[in-house]
């Protein structure tokens, strides 16, 4: 590449010289841009060069596209690139529809988010309110929520959490990036009633099911 | 209970209790998801923070409330009756001194667990606001609007172990030797079969007795009828020939009778 | 920008030092993206301020991208972001689905493993119900068996045996270590008093046909 065609990427980049870290980062960048989903290291490295460093390859590019109208951001346990926020009052052409959530929706929602592996009574204990059944099923439609398990107690009510697309949704990079998820934790809000302190609930979204969740059975589709 | 199902974010409108008429309460509960929820809005209209609510006090605008909403014969779901009489509890509970050897939560641990419920409900309020403020995808960002599909060439590996083919081998010529095994207990009647068998009777038949009334005890499975016939008689007429039986038959596919001969001493 | 961070777009870009240009470079870069369908310079003008000038910010964007694993690319009806061509490779992805083999197919198999070589009609014979067309070919797709000769006999049929990727797949180093009839039976895989007569053959899957094989024809592809 002569001097005289534009540099790949911006000047503090490391190891710039190198033709190989050039290579890489270009199919990193390509391999990204054409998914529209987040695609975890472990997913990149498969699809990169063994000798790849995948990590320190997404350091770079993150920052090559820092402050620019496309970044690439840390979401749901993976990389993507998005638009940046500070830009979204040009893209409402491209916006979708805001799905419309009853408010119990949302808070069911929520619930689910910050109390997860949960059940549906305990949800409704939450709320204070039975859950109709509409509400779980929409919101299993959109694709954030999920049946985990079930629950180890009498009834072997089933379980809910949150998905990889929920994190997607809401820009979040792991569960315990929830916004004041720390501050609910600490006035032991997460905690059931009574007594406090009879379980510490930290909302777990991983597919390893706490020691009182059973696997779903073949013919759950609840 | 209902739960408004349909309703769009946007919070319904719900009973407030204003300054302006503090004693005049605007009761209508159609707003309202449940009885936990009109706590919550009652607990705000004491514009304190939640953890220094008076439960007493709330309490006594939750019967209030429910009071009035029965003087004006609104109906109310169970829930909000349930709440009411356990808040009725509650308050007789804070206002009684606590019996010794008395198992029961105290009044202040009943207006503890309320309060810690009314500020959990409102912290999850909070959450669900909280998260639909983040800069969600597809409304603050964007993905990429024409992502370039990941061609998949689908390439099927085929799976069998050692112990798949080796059984399927065995269970299939397993088959085979029970075939074989079968057909060997299924009773064919040797001549020899037949011979002992006749020659255990020879001796004791002294009158004409049908063939097969002899036989009657090897004949049970109507399976083996046509062998053991077939070979009895074969025997018969070898045991005839060498003088121990006589048989005797009217016409043709009449029974055949048999008798030892008489006059024989059983010697050969 | 402070000049510590890394520029947004390579050397010789123009106007690089004007905000002002590199805000709708930003913009183009964003719209671009999240479009999904290419967009013409009319559509961009529209969607952009009023001063910009978008001939000009597309020729430095495409530049900006050349040589990268994303290229900015004109095509029918206007621009848009195309993984580079030489990376199309990595967009590809190759699904390994595992199968399992039906029971006929096995037992078919198993029967060419020891019988071999052996025809249709002599598998059918063995196994005492007919084979379909449908198990051989999925035979013949593992690359485990293979068409040997034609058999000596009327209607010359087929022969079939095993290949060495049979032998890999089982883990044997050559045909004869499958276990012979005694050893079936100390397995456990074989019950009862073998009938007189009834052998397990000593395979064998050597090249060179048996005296009742011939080769197959040029146009044997069965």
């Amino acid at each position: 590449m002569s001097e005289d065609e534009p540099r790949l990427f911006g000047g503090n980049v490391t190891n710039l010289s190198s033709k190989e870290w050039r290579d890489h980062l270009r199919m990193v960048e390509a391999i990204l841009f054409a998914s529209s989903e987040p695609l975890s290291e472990a997913t990149l490295a498969e699809r990169l060069p063994r000798a790849a460093d995948v990590s320190g390859l997404l350091r770079d590019l993150r920052q090559a596209y820092a402050g620019r109208g496309v970044n690439l951001v840390e979401v749901a346990g993976g990389w993507a690139f998005r638009t940046a926020e500070d830009l979204a009052f040009l893209l409402t052409r491209e916006a979708v529809e805001p799905r419309k959530l009853s408010r119990a929706a949302l808070e069911t929602l929520a619930i689910i988010a910050y109390h997860q592996p949960v059940t549906r009574a305990e949800i409704e204990e939450i709320r204070g309110v039975s859950t109709s059944k509409g509400t779980i099923d929409v919101l299993l439609e959109t694709g954030w929520i999920r049946l985990r398990g079930r629950r180890r107690t009498p009834g072997r009510p089933v379980t809910y959490g949150t998905t990889p697309t929920f994190l997607d949704q809401f820009n979040l990079q792991a569960i315990d990036d929830l916004p004041g998820l720390d501050e609910l934790k600490g006035a032991g809000l997460l905690e059931g009633t009574p007594p406090p302190g009879f379980r510490v609930p930290v909302p777990s979204d991983g597919d390893e099911l706490s020691d009182d969740e059973d696997p779903l059975g073949e013919d759950d589709d609840e | 209970m209902s739960e408004a199902e349909g309703d769009s974010f946007e919070a319904p409108v719900r009973a407030e209790r204003t300054d302006a008429d503090a004693d005049a309460l605007h009761v209508d509960i159609r707003g309202f998801e449940g009885p936990l929820d009109l706590l919550l809005a009652l607990a705000r209209s004491q514009k304190v923070d939640l953890t220094r609510i008076s439960v007493s006090d709330l309490a006594e605008q939750y019967l209030a409330f429910i009071e009035e909403a029965r003087r004006i014969r609104l109906e109310l779901a169970a829930d909000y009756l349930v709440m009411a009489a356990w808040l009725a509890y509650l308050k007789s509970r804070l206002l009684v001194p606590k019996p010794e050897n008395d198992d029961e939560p105290t009044g202040e641990e009943l207006a503890a667990e309320l309060a810690f419920r009314l500020k959990r409900l409102e912290a999850m309020r909070k959450a669900a606001e909280d998260l639909t403020a983040r800069p969600q995808l597809g409304r603050a960002v964007m993905a990429r609007g024409a992502p370039e599909p990941i061609g998949v060439k689908r390439q099927t590996r085929w799976q069998a172990t050692i112990y798949d083919l080796l059984s399927a081998y065995a269970s299939q010529r397993q088959r085979e030797m029970v075939t074989v095994v079968r057909m060997r207990r299924r009773v064919v009647w040797s001549l020899t079969d037949a011979r002992q068998a006749l020659e255990r009777m020879v001796g004791r038949i002294v009158d004409w007795t049908p063939i097969d009334q002899l036989l009657l005890r090897y004949l049970s499975d109507p399976s083996e009828r046509t062998t053991v016939l077939a070979s009895t008689f074969s025997a018969s007429l070898e045991l005839v020939r060498e003088g121990r039986l006589e048989l005797r038959q009217t016409g043709a596919f009449a029974p055949i009778y048999v008798r030892t001969k008489s006059g024989d001493d059983g010697q050969e």
